[in-house]
C-alpha cells in the first residue's frame, strides 16, 4: 500500500483518516491537544502505533497493576525489554515471553519465526546470553487440514529459526481445541544469563550523544504490525495486513554476538530492539526513560526499498535491527566493532534535551513530537466487565463425575488426544541440545539447563490449561501458577519469578474483560502466595475470528533455581524396585 | 597438543567444540576467526557444527570460501588431523576435501536426538579408541545430513575403508546409512553426528569423547615416536 | 503427458535473505557488478493430463501447493511431451 | 545491465526429497496424474558488466559458487537491460 500523497492534517481531521489506523475520535482530539496543533499524517501514524493495545496497553494496564512484581531478588520487574532475577554469585537469569498470534496466522513459519526472533532480542539487548527457548502453542482440532498446516509451519518455524540461531529450544506445551481454530496462539518466551555488570537499560542519555542504527535495513514489512496485533481477524483485516516479515536468524545471530560483545564497551549508553512499532517505539521510548529527545535524520537510515516516505520508516516493524545510544566520539569504535562481525551500524541521529522526537527527511522536519506523549501518556481506559452468561450457568450445573468403566480403555483414549499425547515429534525438530547445558530435556515436566563453571542449574517451563480459565478465571489463573510452579518443583527448583503472556479477546466486550479481570485477580493471588513475582510479560488482546473468542490463555513461563545439578530430579521412573509415593489430597 | 576451533559467521556449536577438548579432554584449544589465514601453530583443525552463513545457498557453500579455508586445506595435505562435524563436514565437502555431497534429510524435517552409530572402522586417527562394530550413542541435529555419493565414489569409499560410522537406523535417508568418512589418506574426518554433544554423562552420554582421545592418543603415540 | 515448470520468487519487498547472502559471497569472490541477487524455486512436474484440463490443473495446484501465496509468486509453463 | 538466471537442478538419478515429498502431498490432494516432480532453484542477478565479459563471469560464478557440481546441473538465461 503506496500512498501517491499522504492526506493533509487538514484532511486527516475531516475525512477522520485516523480512523484507519485504530485512533478514535477522542483519542485524535486528544493528540491535538498535546500537539497544540493538527498532527501530520507521519506525526499520527507515530501516535497511533504508539497508542495501539500492543505496545500502550491502553486496556490491560490496570490490571497489569495487581501483579506482585517486587522481591527480593527481583533486580529488574517490568517496564524494561525483559526482567531480571538474581541467582546469586553476581549472576542473574533474565527472561521474557511475548505473543506473535497474528502473523502466525497469516504466514505460520514466518510469523512463528519471527516471533522467536523477537524475544531473543528482548533478552539480549539487555545485555545477557540467550541461554534458552520455549514456547506455547495452541491450534484449533488437527482434524481439519488448514489447522495442520498451522501447526506443521508453526513448529517448522520455531525450530527453523531457533536451530540457525544456535539457541536451544527445550521446551513447551501444545493445546487443540476448536476455540484456536481460527485464531491460532504462538506464544515464545527466552531466557538467558547475565552478571550484573552487564546488564542494560534501554536509555538515551547525554545530550549530543548519538544514535546508532546496526542490523538488517528498513522495509516496507510489517508497517503497521502493532496495530494489526490489536484489532481482531477477519477478512477485511487480513487485506489489510502489513506486508509479511521474514526472518534472518543468521543476521540475528551476527547481531546477538556483536551486540554482547558491545554491551562490555563503555562507550554504549544504551541499547534497545527494534520490535513493536520498529523505530518509533525504541527511539521514543529511550529518550522518554531517560528524560531526553531525539533526533534523527531519516535519510541515514539504511533503507531496503527505494523511495520510503519518513511514515513508512517509522511504522516498518523489519525484523532484526536495534538502536544504541553511544558516546559522542565514540561511535567509530563501535562502527567498526560491528563492522569485525559484517554488520553494518550507522549514525542516525543524536540526543537532545527538549524531550521530543524530531525526524527530518530530505532536509524537512516531518514530525516533531513529545516523546512522554508516544511512550508515556496514551490513555488509559477501564472497560466495562461483566460476568458471562455461559459462566453463570456453569455454576449452576452439578458438578459432574465421570463414569468411567473401562479404565484401560479411557486411558488408551486419553493419551491418544493430540493435547496430551507424546509431543515428540514437535521437539525431534528442536535442536534442544546445542550449546550443551540442556541436562534435563524437553519430554520432562520442565526443562533444566546447567550453569557451566558453576554447581547450579536453572529449570524453566511454560504451562497454562485455558479450559480451567475459561470454566472460571479465577482459579483457573491460581492454577495456572501452581502447575508452573509444580513443575518446576518437581524437577528440583525453587521457583524464582514468573512472566506472563495474557491472550484474550476483544477487551472491548465485557464478558472479555472480565475474564481478563478476574484472570489476572486468580494469577496474582498465587503469585503472592507462592513468593513469584511477575517480572514482565505480554498482552495480546483481539484474538477473535467471526466473533469467536479464544478461551482466556494467559501463558505462564516460570523459571526456577537448582543450588546444585545433584537435586535435578527427573521425570521418569529411574530403577525397578523404586519405592512410588504419592503426594498431596 | 593443540587444536584450532575455526568459527565462521553462523557457527554455533563452535563452544561446545571448545568444552569438549578444553574441559573434558583437557588439552590446549583456541577459537581461530573465519579470516585468519595460518593454522601453522596447531596440532589439529576443528570444524564445528552451526549455519554458516545461515546455510543460505546450500549448507556450507559460502562457508568454504572464507580465508581461513585455505589454511585447512593446508593442514589436511600436511597430514594433520581434520574433523569437520555436522556444518563443518558439509564444509568439507564443498571444499573437496571429502567426496559427495548432503541433500535434505529425506523427512524433509529436522532431525535432533541421540542416535546409535556403528563403528565401521576403528583403525583411524580419529577412532582408534573404539571397538570395531561397537554401537555408540552419539547425538545428532540436522536438517540437511542425507549423504549422497555416486557409485563409483561409494566403491571407493568402501575400497579405501574411509567409512568409518554409520547409522544404525537410516535416519535421514543417507547412501548405505553413511554418517562419517574419511578422505583418502584418512586424516580428515566428517561426520553429522555430533561427538562433541557426548562428552559428559550428565548431559546423556559420554561415547563421543573416545573420538577426542583416539586423536590425542594417535598424536602422542606420533610424537613419542619422532621425539 | 506434460512436462510443467512452476517458478516460484518471493513478492517484491519480502525480505530475501537468501539472496543477501549470496550477494555478499560473490562480492566477496570480487564480483563486485553483482548488484542484487532473488532466490526462488523452479518445480519440474511430470503430468498425466488431457489437454483441456492441464492449465486449470497447475493452477490449482501452485495456488493450493506449490506456492505460498501470501510472500510468493509463481508464474508456470507448460509442454506437451510424448510420453516413452 | 544484465539480468541473468541461473536455474539448479539435482542431477538425474540423485534422488530428490523435497520433490518425492510434494509429489505425494499432490497424490494426497487427489492430483494423481502427477507422475513426478523435481525441484531446484531459480536465482535472478542483477549484474552490472560489459557485454564481451558477462557469459564468462556467469560461468565462473556458477561453477565456484551458486551450483555445486557433484550433485547439481545449472543452466542460465542472460537478457541484457537498460539501466533505469
Ligand atoms: N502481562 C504482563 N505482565 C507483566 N508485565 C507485562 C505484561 N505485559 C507487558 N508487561 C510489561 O510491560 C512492559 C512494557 O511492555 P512493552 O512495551 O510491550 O515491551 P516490549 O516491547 O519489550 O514487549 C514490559 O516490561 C513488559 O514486561
Amino acid at each position: 500500500m503506496q500512498l501517491l500523497h499522504e492526506p493533509s492534517p487538514e484532511q486527516i481531521k475531516d475525512l477522520r483518516v485516523y480512523a484507519e489506523m485504530g485512533v478514535t475520535d477522542e483519542e485524535f482530539a486528544l493528540v491535538e491537544n498535546i500537539m497544540g496543533r493538527l498532527p501530520n499524517y507521519t506525526e499520527l501514524g507515530l501516535f497511533s502505533v504508539m497508542w495501539s493495545e500492543h505496545c500502550s496497553y491502553k486496556n490491560s494496564k490496570v490490571l497489569l497493576k495487581k501483579f506482585p512484581t517486587t522481591g527480593e531478588k527481583v533486580l529488574q520487574g517490568p517496564g524494561e525489554g525483559a526482567g531480571i532475577i538474581d541467582i546469586g554469585d553476581d549472576q542473574a537469569v533474565v527472561f521474557k515471553i511475548e505473543s506473535h498470534n497474528h502473523p502466525s496466522a497469516i504466514e505460520p513459519y514466518q510469523g512463528a519465526a519471527t516471533g522467536v526472533g523477537g524475544i531473543i532480542r528482548d533478552i539480549f539487548s539487555m545485555g545477557a546470553r540467550p541461554v534458552a527457548i520455549l514456547n506455547s502453542l495452541r491450534f484449533g482440532e488437527l482434524t481439519k487440514p488448514r489447522v495442520k498446516f498451522l501447526f506443521e509451519e508453526v513448529v517448522a518455524g520455531i525450530a527453523g529459526y531457533g536451530n540457525c540461531i544456535g539457541i536451544p529450544t527445550v521446551g513447551g506445551e501444545i493445546q487443540f481445541d476448536p476455540c484456536y481454530e481460527g485464531n491460532p496462539l504462538v506464544n515464545a518466551m527466552c531466557v538467558g544469563l547475565i552478571d550484573h555488570k552487564d546488564i542494560q537499560k534501554g536509555q538515551a542519555k547525554g545530550v549530543g550523544n548519538s544514535v546508532i542504527y546496526v542490523g538488517a535495513s528498513t522495509g516496507r514489512d510489517g508497517i503497521h504490525g502493532a496495530t494489526f496485533a490489536s484489532e481482531e481477524l477477519s477478512e477485511a483485516s487480513e487485506a489489510k495486513r502489513p506486508a509479511v516479515q521474514v526472518g534472518d536468524p543468521f543476521m540475528e545471530k551476527l547481531l546477538l554476538e556483536a551486540c554482547l560483545e558491545v554491551v562490555k564497551n563503555d562507550a554504549l549508553i544504551g541499547i534497545q530492539d527494534m520490535g513493536a512499532a520498529g523505530l518509533t517505539s525504541s527511539s521514543a521510548e529511550m529518550a522518554s526513560k531517560a528524560g531526553s529527545g531525539i533526533e534523527m535524520d531519516l535519510d541515514k537510515v539504511p533503507q531496503r526499498e527505494k523511495g520510503m516516505t519518513a511514515y513508512e520508516m517509522m511504522l516498518s516493524e523489519s525484523q532484526e535491527r536495534m538502536l544504541l545510544v553511544v558516546k559522542a566520539g565514540r561511535e567509530q569504535e563501535i562502527i567498526d566493532l560491528f563492522e569485525r562481525w559484517d554488520l553494518h551500524a550507522t549514525v542516525v541521529g543524536k540526543v537532545t534535551d527538549d524531550k521530543k522526537l524530531r525526524l527530518l527527511h530530505k532536509g524537512e522536519v516531518v514530525a516533531d513530537v513529545p516523546v512522554d506523549a508516544l511512550a508515556e501518556d496514551a490513555p488509559v481506559y477501564h472497560k466495562p466487565s461483566a460476568e458471562p452468561a455461559y459462566y453463570r450457568e456453569f455454576q449452576q450445573q452439578p458438578s459432574y463425575r465421570p463414569n468411567v468403566t473401562d479404565m484401560k480403555e479411557t486411558l488408551k483414549e486419553l493419551l491418544k488426544q493430540p493435547t496430551i499425547a507424546s509431543k515428540e515429534w514437535v521437539y525431534d525438530q528442536y535442536d534442544y541440545m546445542v550449546r550443551t547445558n540442556t541436562v534435563v530435556s524437553p519430554g520432562s515436566d520442565a526443562a533444566v539447563l546447567r550453569i557451566r563453571g558453576t554447581e547450579k542449574a536453572i529449570a524453566m517451563t511454560t504451562d497454562c490449561n485455558s479450559r480451567y480459565l475459561y470454566l472460571d478465571p479465577y482459579i483457573g489463573g491460581q492454577l495456572a501458577i501452581a502447575e508452573a510452579s509444580r513443575n518446576l518443583v518437581c524437577s528440583g527448583a525453587k521457583p524464582l519469578g514468573v512472566t506472563d503472556c495474557l491472550n484474550y479477546g476483544n477487551p472491548e466486550r465485557p464478558e472479555i474483560f472480565w475474564q481478563l479481570e478476574k484472570s489476572t485477580d486468580g494469577l496474582s493471588e498465587a503469585c503472592r502466595v507462592l513468593e513469584t513475582p511477575v517480572i514482565g510479560g505480554n498482552v495480546s488482546l483481539y484474538n477473535e475470528r467471526s466473533g469467536v473468542a479464544v478461551y482466556p490463555t494467559p501463558v505462564i513461563g516460570m523459571v526456577g533455581l537448582i543450588d546444585h545439578v545433584d537435586h535435578i530430579t527427573r521425570q521418569q521412573f529411574q530403577q525397578a524396585g523404586d519405592a512410588i509415593y504419592v503426594l498431596g489430597e | 597438543m593443540r587444536f584450532a576451533v575455526i568459527v565462521f559467521p553462523g557457527s554455533n556449536c563452535d563452544l561446545d567444540m571448545y568444552h569438549a577438548v578444553k574441559d573434558e579432554l583437557g588439552a590446549d584449544v583456541e577459537y581461530v576467526w573465519h579470516d585468519e589465514t595460518s593454522l601453522d601453530g596447531f596440532d589439529g583443525v576443528l570444524l564445528p557444527g552451526g549455519f554458516s552463513y545461515g546455510d543460505y545457498l546450500r549448507t556450507g557453500a559460502i562457508a568454504r570460501f572464507s580465508p581461513v579455508m585455505k589454511a585447512v586445506i593446508k593442514a589436511a595435505e600436511s597430514g594433520k588431523p581434520v574433523l569437520g562435524v555436522c556444518n563443518g563436514f558439509q564444509i568439507l565437502l564443498e571444499a573437496g576435501l571429502l567426496p559427495g555431497a548432503m541433500r535434505r534429510n529425506q523427512n524433509l524435517k529436522f532431525i535432533c536426538r541421540p542416535v546409535s552409530l556403528i563403528v565401521e572402522n576403528n583403525g583411524t586417527i580419529f577412532s582408534n579408541g573404539y571397538e570395531l562394530g561397537q554401537d555408540i550413542t552419539v547425538p545428532v541435529a540436522h536438517g540437511e545430513g542425507n549423504y549422497y555419493c555416486d557409485e563409483v565414489t561409494l566403491e571407493q569409499l568402501k575400497e579405501n575403508n574411509q567409512i568409518v560410522f554409520t547409522y544404525k537406523e537410516n535416519i535421514n535417508g543417507s547412501v548405505e546409512r553413511i554418517a562419517g568418512i574419511t578422505n583418502k589418506a584418512g586424516n580428515v574426518l566428517g561426520m553429522m553426528p555430533h561427538p562433541e554433544r557426548a562428552v559428559d554423562s550428565l548431559l546423556g552420554s559420554n561415547d563421543g569423547l573416545t573420538l577426542f582421545k583416539s586423536i590425542l592418543t594417535h598424536w602422542r603415540e606420533r610424537h613419542a615416536i619422532t621425539s | 503427458m506434460f512436462k510443467v515448470k512452476v517458478y516460484t520468487t518471493l513478492k517484491a519487498g519480502v525480505l530475501d535473505p537468501q539472496g543477501s547472502a549470496v550477494t555478499n559471497s560473490l562480492h566477496h569472490l570480487g564480483y563486485e557488478g553483482v548488484e542484487d541477487v532473488r532466490i526462488g524455486k523452479v518445480m519440474t512436474l511430470t503430468i498425466n493430463s488431457t489437454e483441456d484440463k492441464i492449465e486449470e490443473l497447475v493452477k490449482e495446484m501452485c495456488e493450493k501447493l506449490l506456492a505460498n501465496p501470501v510472500i510468493e509468486d509463481y508464474r508456470y509453463e507448460i509442454e506437451e511431451v510424448v510420453a516413452q
